[in-house]
């Protein structure tokens, strides 16, 4: 940023035309001190990590800052992707503040039957329970049979290996990954209540 | 070297984009004056719905450094149905009222052009707030000082663009070098007048060029813009004139009603 | 059509845009109200919702009765070669025009359709024939039908064109007047932009959203549009094409992967008890049966090497791959009955995972006391969802209706990982995977939503290791390795999340012999020695360490370097149809894939020479077609799959290999598009007797009324959609400060003509009621809203963005609560674009 | 014009207002004992000496309101040094600039008139001073403190009038104008008030003040009629009720007309007493509704 006086006055008198000359540094003191310092602005710097817009399905490339101490601190779009070369739209422009939100619950909550309030609860304590719910539901829920309309107004005796008495309803913001492994566990379980965001 | 932003309102689509990654990068609050308390409920809600159109914002303040204007033009049989958005920021005056204003030398113009708050100054006398045609400068009442737009200043000075234009899904909000930028307004503006569009730039005369300008197809006022903006400290100096004859007037005054006693002394007065 | 692509999908819109300052595209957007999307386009026409098989019939109508499509030799040479105008159908059949607003076929109760009589006429079966890949595929070849007959000159009075054109005779200029509102001019003005600009140099596109799917008659909608784009000659060709808007980042993947009741990843269908399989041979023989002169030929590999990726080792031909033990669905299991026999106390546990039925389901006041007669309920989010804390403060809860102490429900909130804290795939609305990589860990016990359904597999077949029981066979075989490589999590605090490299791995698939994954599904096996996650995407790691999800290299069309499109990175589907009959480009301007007679095919001949000819495409797009099947090259009759399919034969999943104009199979609800009223109403049917679709799916149960036709109670047409600012049920954008303060509360969108009339006031309250609830809202007069005209009667439509809630920091009654469930009889999809309602100015419970 | 979505700086008035009625006043009074001092004869000193005894001491007020409404009130130094060079800074296209700058000046030449006036008055002895005392230095300070003084009382009004504010901005270039006659005249009575508290008869020199103070005091109303004239429909918030009492019945008919009236009544009268000390005060209160209404008829 080394810019001379004469250089910076000239070219602000160049941009300011006929007005009047806007500041006068008295005693002799340069003004591109001020210009140059506000010049050398400290940037947000760090790991950069390719992600994917979280929001629609338009699949806008992001790219995902991270400081040295390991904090997510900006997200924007990726200019290389080209879905959106660098744009996003406000949702994807705020994704920051989904990540980075005080309202944000990292703790696992836990509701108790007829319970008024919210129980915080080991993240371990609570698999271990829902597992067991999921198997106690399960067992005494399960149909290896079950008797269907024949079509001919009777009814036949068919295989199902299933139980209607447990649901999963997910969202379509998560991985295929995670669809895979959802569907091949409730498949595994009997679950045929399983459904997902992506109906509607 | 001065850099700029062209505003094309004619592909701009409302969506506030530029508003929030402005946010975004440049770790800007939601505008505290948008949220109310709710009883029973331990975080702010927001209570800003205006029934403007989309535009629930409403200006620029010290946290919304971009605002996003709707202006709907319908008529009642539906025949002529025009949806105008225009995203509004601080203009980077080439003589900025802002900065003629300031003080404390608190706000400067950097190599680049654009003009920017040095909040270590800043001592908060909002008087730039009124010299600023536009309504752009906005006064932190968590801060004690003045914000607004600085055109990405740390962004600019790394070789990037703003955050609103890199945003900007439509590429309404263009950076850049403002000749070049001139250049590209030119050339929308021809195309759109030879399909027969009514368009006009704005910017490139008001306060001897607004570094971000626009392409408007209304009258600015429309736009929430000053039809014919002018920079205050142009009235300074017959301001300062009319101030000084009238000093002259009562010292006039004075003297006369003092002279009496004055003729009297005088040899009191050469001894 | 049916989206509102600047705001729903303001980046995505970037591209038309460009498109229409660039190179003069004409940008039309034909929705009932004027938004920011219409405010771009250069032409707006305002019809009344759900009157756009109307709208699109008379384009059907307008463009064959033209002469220009009568008279350019591009239309019909595509249309009788690509699609199935010429094919002859059942003589049988009676249309619509016969039986006054149905099909034959339709049941005594009138409740569903039996569709022999809208098949083709065929010629004999071939003799049958021997020698498949495997022990199915054998069993399909007996299958074999003859092939349709056709009438290429189009003359035929059974064939699919002069059905068509039958059809929609009276799908006129005047009827859209009189049904959708708007004027014939305007009308006419849109029919003659997508005809001028289609042809041999140029294409036109539709895109639509759930502005199209959310009705009883979606499915039908987006086939119209298939039908005018196929006639056009618009489809698989750059530019063209009817284009889908998903609202979510993996929607795509969480269709093609899917957490669907009905369906298997890739398209398999799921095993259904009231269907003929009983065992997987007659499984695939039911559901392969009639595709199988498609790729759907090779659907025994996909289905084997499906059960032999759920089931590992334990999977083996004896055992028909551990068939048996897989569930099968008895009935509609999806989402909307789901949650009524949730409310009948049917289902006592519950994974929410990612989604808020509180506020985003159909009838959501049904819904959350639905949640209330749970044993027990996972939720996964972010935030405190209004799913979450239904039990708290639901308006239910508040009014007393429910009372906390009584709601016996148990519930569990686990926090989940964003998209930046994990690694994983998502596939977007242009089937393009793409990979995110892991940023950082997420907060305390947040975890990815894999993370939480590996760990509990982990757990459950730990619980069920030492059953003997049949009935746990499946869990207990159940295939889950997962564990990551020390080194994929060596950066993290958290070492247990699932290696997604392995589940997309596995999804990929792989041999079963070396585990080594499969670089294209033409490597799948019907023997067991491949397992399979999801066939489609097949060649996404082509090999150990290569993924092309995480490929990053764009350029400036296609770019074939950037992720992976599946099927084997096509971009455009039946890319084949960009090339005429003879395999050459249709223009230079809308080259993409054509016939080289002169590259080397990469095969030799018997006598050792190279085989000369080849499909090819410059810009890398994948090539949606046998690559080395020539143009003209006929199929053989007793064959499957490719080997049936001819050169011509550009659309591959067709059993017939054409565009469907007339749909023989696989529509619950009629061969052809049809204008039915929405479920409810102010209007009859002017066009039929038959007043809605027949065969609509229909819930008659408490909490669920439904509005008569032109009830004079409810006279008001109400849409729900979106805004730009915020995202659905509002989870992801409602907690967000900058987001909530772009659209802070729940507005109601009318028109000053309705505001006069019920003394509504701009900013003011309004209450708006239908017999599922009441809700009361923020009105904004705008004349973006019109009332329309319809035959004469005066028709008054309201909007309602549907993203709020009582929880987050933007707040606003649910829209859903007036919403009743009501469905499309195809794919279960609830009619939200359209409903009535009454509205009133003032405050819920009568304050001003 | 400029349009309606200028920003407001949203200055209390009870800060900048007072600000402007004292700086104003003490400015008013000061060239007012200067101009004594410069053109009368030097046994004539009542009105000047009170002048003195009246501007240091409100000038030290000033600083008060003015550093409370700043933002950052610990950096108010920043006005004089630009922080980040140490050096001094001056901005002449500022008003608020160099009106700071001005203010020191001011205040310097009203502090040595109040230590001159104290030692004259010999209430302190500063025997280094008192030797070398003469009238050249306090003629002196008179002058450049009455430049000052009427730089500090108009200076406020250009300082509104370079603004954006549609008010502000359609009375240009008189508000400065205005503000300074308004800033004589409250001085003038401050002083007269001075000298009915200290029971002064000063006799003639009074006589004199007056008849400048109702010069003045018709200037002052010409002035407010042009002003609103220019001001057109931008002064639309003066027809409202809070202006119509507190700048129509405040400042112009208590403030300067009915004032005005009784000076013209009382020329023959007896200086002091209760109707005249209750004048003063309308003036003064007057000077102060004035500056109050011009600065929020501006901001709200």
């Amino acid at each position: 940023m080394a810019i001379s006086r004469r250089k910076f006055l000239k070219i602000t008198s160049g941009a300011i035309g006929g007005g009047v000359a806007a500041e006068i540094g008295i005693l002799n003191v340069d003004t591109a001190a001020a210009a140059a310092k506000a010049g050398k602005a400290p940037i947000k710097s760090g790991r950069q990590v390719a992600s994917i817009c979280p929001y629609c399905a338009v699949g806008c490339g992001q790219i995902v800052t991270v400081s040295d101490a390991g904090e997510i601190v900006d997200i924007q779009g990726n200019p290389d992707s080209p879905i959106n070369q660098g744009t996003l739209c406000p949702k994807g422009a705020a994704t920051y503040q989904l990540v980075k939100n005080e309202q944000r619950w990292s703790t696992v909550k836990y509701r108790a039957p007829g319970s008024d309030r919210w129980e915080e609860r080991p993240l371990e304590w609570a698999m271990s329970r829902i597992a067991e719910l999921t198997k106690k539901t399960r067992d005494a829920n399960f149909n290896e049979f079950q008797d269907l309309p024949d079509g001919k107004g009777g009814t036949v005796r068919k295989r199902v290996m299933n139980t209607y008495a447990i649901a999963s309803l997910g969202g379509a913001t998560m991985d295929n990954e995670w669809n895979y492994l959802h569907q091949k566990l409730m498949h595994a379980l009997g679950v045929v209540y399983l459904e997902n965001q992506a109906r509607i | 070297m001065a850099k700029g932003m062209f505003i094309d309102t004619t592909i701009c689509t409302g969506c506030k984009s530029c508003q929030v990654a402005c946010k975004q990068w440049n770790g800007l609050a939601a505008e505290p004056a948008h949220f109310g308390k709710r009883s029973g409920v331990p975080y702010p809600v927001a209570d800003n719905f205006t029934g403007d159109s989309y535009d629930n914002t409403g200006s620029l303040s010290a946290t919304d450094w971009r605002h996003v204007r709707f202006i709907e033009q319908i008529d009642e049989q539906r025949r002529e149905k025009r949806w105008l958005f225009s995203s509004d920021s601080c203009k980077h005056c080439s003589d900025a009222g802002c900065l003629n204003a300031c003080p404390t030398k608190a706000i400067v113009r950097t190599d680049l052009g654009n003009v920017v708050v040095q909040q270590e100054t800043c001592i908060g006398c909002k008087f730039c707030i009124p010299s600023c045609p536009y309504g752009v400068i906005s006064f932190s009442e968590e801060t004690g000082t003045v914000h607004k737009c600085t055109l990405c200043n740390d962004r600019i000075h790394n070789g990037l663009g703003t955050a609103c234009a890199k945003a900007c899904p439509t590429g309404s909000i263009r950076f850049g070098e403002v000749p070049d930028l001139r250049r590209r307004a030119d050339a929308r503006l021809a195309q759109l007048k030879g399909k027969g569009e009514k368009a006009q730039i704005y910017g490139y005369e008001e306060a001897d060029g607004l570094k971000v300008f626009y392409l408007f197809t209304d009258r600015p006022g429309v736009y929430g813009q000053p039809e014919q903006p002018v920079v205050p400290q142009r009235r300074l100096v017959l301001c300062s004139l009319v101030t000084i004859l009238t000093a002259l007037g009562i010292g006039v005054a004075a003297l006369v009603n003092f002279r009496e006693r004055l003729n009297g002394k005088e040899e009191h007065h050469e001894s | 059509m049916g989206s509102n692509m600047a705001e729903c999908h303001p980046v995505a819109f970037r591209w038309p845009l460009k498109a229409r300052t660039d190179h003069d595209a004409v940008l039309m957007h034909v929705d009932p109200r004027f938004t920011r999307t219409s405010a771009a386009c250069n032409l707006h026409v305002p019809i009344r919702a759900g009157s756009d098989i109307a709208f699109l019939g008379a384009l059907i109508k307008f463009v064959i009765n033209s002469k220009r499509w009568n008279e350019d030799p591009f239309f019909r040479e595509y249309v009788v070669n690509y699609t199935n105008a010429a094919t002859l159908v059942n003589p049988e059949f009676r249309d619509t025009e016969e039986l006054d607003g149905v099909f034959s076929g339709l049941a005594p109760d009138g409740k569903s359709y039996a569709n022999a009589t809208w098949s083709y006429q065929r010629n004999q079966a071939p003799p049958k024939a021997k020698g498949g890949v495997g022990p199915f595929s054998d069993l399909l070849l007996q299958q074999v039908p003859g092939r349709p007959k056709t009438d290429p000159t189009l003359q035929d009075p059974n064939c699919v064109l002069q059905i068509v054109r039958k059809h929609y005779a009276r799908y006129t200029p005047d009827l859209v007047e009189k049904v959708c509102g708007c004027s014939a001019e305007q009308f006419l003005k849109v029919a003659q932009t997508m005809l001028d600009n289609s042809g041999r140099d140029k294409t036109a596109n539709i895109t639509y959203a759930v502005g199209w799917t959310q009705h009883t008659v979606g499915v039908q909608i987006i086939r119209a549009a298939a039908m005018l784009q196929a006639l056009l000659g618009n489809i698989g060709r750059p530019g063209g094409g009817v284009l889908a808007l998903r609202g979510h980042a993996t929607i795509q993947g969480s269709t093609d992967i899917a957490t669907l009741y009905h369906s298997l990843p890739a398209y398999l269908n799921m095993p259904d008890g009231r269907k003929k399989h009983d065992s997987l041979k007659e499984f695939i023989l039911t559901e392969a049966g009639p595709l199988a002169t498609s790729y759907w030929g090779n659907y025994p590999k996909f289905a084997v090497s499906y059960l032999k990726a759920q089931f590992g080792a334990a999977a083996t031909a004896e055992n028909d791959y551990g068939y048996d033990y897989h569930p099968k669905i008895t009935g509609d299991h999806s989402h909307m009955p789901m949650m009524l026999d949730m409310a009948a106390g049917k289902i006592k546990g519950f994974f929410v995972m990612g989604q808020n039925p509180a506020v985003g389901g159909q009838n959501a006041r049904l819904q959350r006391k639905a949640l209330a007669k749970l044993d027990w309920m996972v939720v996964r989010d972010y935030f405190e969802t209004e799913t979450a804390a239904f039990w708290r403060n639901s308006p239910e809860v508040l009014s007393g209706e429910l009372k906390t102490a009584d709601i016996k429900t148990e519930v569990f909130f686990l926090p989940a990982a964003a998209v930046a804290e994990m690694e994983g795939s998502f596939t977007n609305t242009q089937r393009l995977l793409q990979q995110h990589d892991k940023a950082a860990d997420p907060p305390g016990d947040a975890r990815s939503d894999s993370w939480f359904t590996y760990q509990l597999g982990k757990r459950l077949q730990k619980m069920y290791a030492d059953s003997a029981s049949n009935l746990d066979w499946g869990i207990k075989n159940l295939a889950w390795d997962y564990e990551p490589e020390a080194k994929e999590v060596a950066p993290w605090r958290i070492k247990d999340e699932p290696s997604a490299y392995k589940v997309l791995k596995e999804i990929n698939g792989v041999t079963v012999a070396d585990q080594k994954p499969l670089a294209t599904f033409a490597n799948l096996k019907e023997d067991g020695s491949t397992a399979c996650g999801a066939w489609i995407y097949t060649g996404v790691i082509p090999e150990d360490g290569k993924n092309n999800a995480a490929r990053r290299k764009p350029d400036q069309w296609i770019s074939p370097n950037w992720g992976f499109a599946w099927p084997a990175n096509r971009h455009i589907m039946y890319n084949r149809a960009s090339a005429d009959s003879q395999g050459k480009p249709w223009s230079e301007a809308k080259k993409l894939v054509f016939w080289d007679p002169d590259a080397d095919s990469g095969t030799k001949d018997p006598a050792g020479n190279t085989v000369r000819g080849k499909w090819v495409a410059p810009s890398g797009e994948g090539i949606d077609f046998q690559p080395t099947k020539a143009p003209t090259m006929v199929g053989k009759d007793a064959a499957l799959g490719f080997d049936w399919l001819s050169g011509n034969d550009a659309f591959i999943m067709r059993a017939d290999g054409k565009a469907w104009l007339f749909a023989p199979a696989g529509l619950v609800d009629g061969p052809l598009p049809t204008h039915y009223e929405p479920y409810e109403s102010p209007v009859a049917n002017r066009v039929y007797r038959q007043q809605s679709n027949p065969v609509a799916k229909v819930w008659r149960t408490e909490g669920n009324v439904y509005h008569g036709v032109a009830d004079p109670k409810y006279p008001i047409v109400v849409s729900t959609y979106r805004v730009t600012e915020h995202h659905l049920s509002g989870t992801m954008s409602r907690w967000l400060p900058w987001l909530a303060e772009l659209m802070p509360e729940l507005f109601c969108e009318v028109s000053p003509e309705l505001a006069a009339e019920k003394g509504i006031r701009n900013a003011g309250y309004v209450t708006i009621v239908t017999a599922r609830g009441e809700i009361e809202a923020r009105a904004l007069v705008t004349r973006r809203i019109k009332p329309f005209v319809i035959d004469g009667k005066k028709v008054h439509e309201i909007g309602l963005p549907w993203h709020w809630g009582w929880q987050g920091n933007a707040k606003g009654d649910v829209a859903n609560d007036l919403s009743a469930m009501v469905g499309d009889p195809n794919v279960s999809i609830h009619e939200g674009k359209v409903f009535t309602c009454d509205i009133r100015a003032g405050r819920k419970g009568g304050r001003s | 014009m400029s349009p309606d979505n200028v920003q407001v700086p949203e200055w209390a008035w009870y800060y900048i207002a007072v600000y402007f009625f004292v700086a104003g006043t003490s400015a008013g009074a000061y060239f007012i004992g200067a101009m004594e001092e410069l053109f009368s004869s030097a046994k004539e000193r009542e009105v000047s000496r009170a002048a003195c005894y009246v501007a240091f001491p409100l000038l030290l007020l000033v600083p008060i309101p003015l550093i409370a409404d700043l933002g950052r009130p610990g950096r108010f130094w920043h006005l004089f040094i630009y922080n980040q060079g140490g050096y001094p800074y001056l901005n002449l296209q500022s008003p608020m600039s160099v009106g700071s700058w001005v203010l020191l000046v001011f205040g310097g030449c009203t502090l040595l008139s109040f230590l001159d006036n104290l030692v004259a008055d010999r209430v302190i002895s500063f025997p280094l001073f008192s030797r070398y005392y003469n009238r050249i230095p306090r003629k002196l300070y008179a002058l450049v403190g009455s430049l000052a003084g009427f730089f500090i009382a108009g200076y406020t009004g250009v300082l509104l009038n370079v603004t954006a504010r549609p008010f502000w901005a359609a009375t240009s270039p008189l508000m400065g104008a205005l503000f300074l006659v308004s800033g004589a005249s409250t001085g003038a009575a401050a002083i007269s008030l001075y000298l009915i508290w200290r029971q002064r008869n000063a006799g003639e020199e009074v006589a004199r003040l007056e008849s400048f103070d109702r010069a003045l005091m018709i200037s002052e109303l010409l002035l407010i009629a042009v002003l609103l004239v220019l001001a057109g429909h931008t002064a639309q918030l003066l027809v409202t009720l809070p202006f119509l009492v507190m700048f129509w019945l405040g400042a112009v008919a208590l403030g300067i007309a009915a004032p005005l009236w009784f000076k013209y009544r009382s020329r023959r009268q007896h200086f002091g007493g209760a109707p005249h000390l209750a004048h003063y005060l309308c003036i003064l209160a007057g000077g102060l509704l004035l500056r109050i209404s011009l600065l929020q008829a501006g901001q709200l």
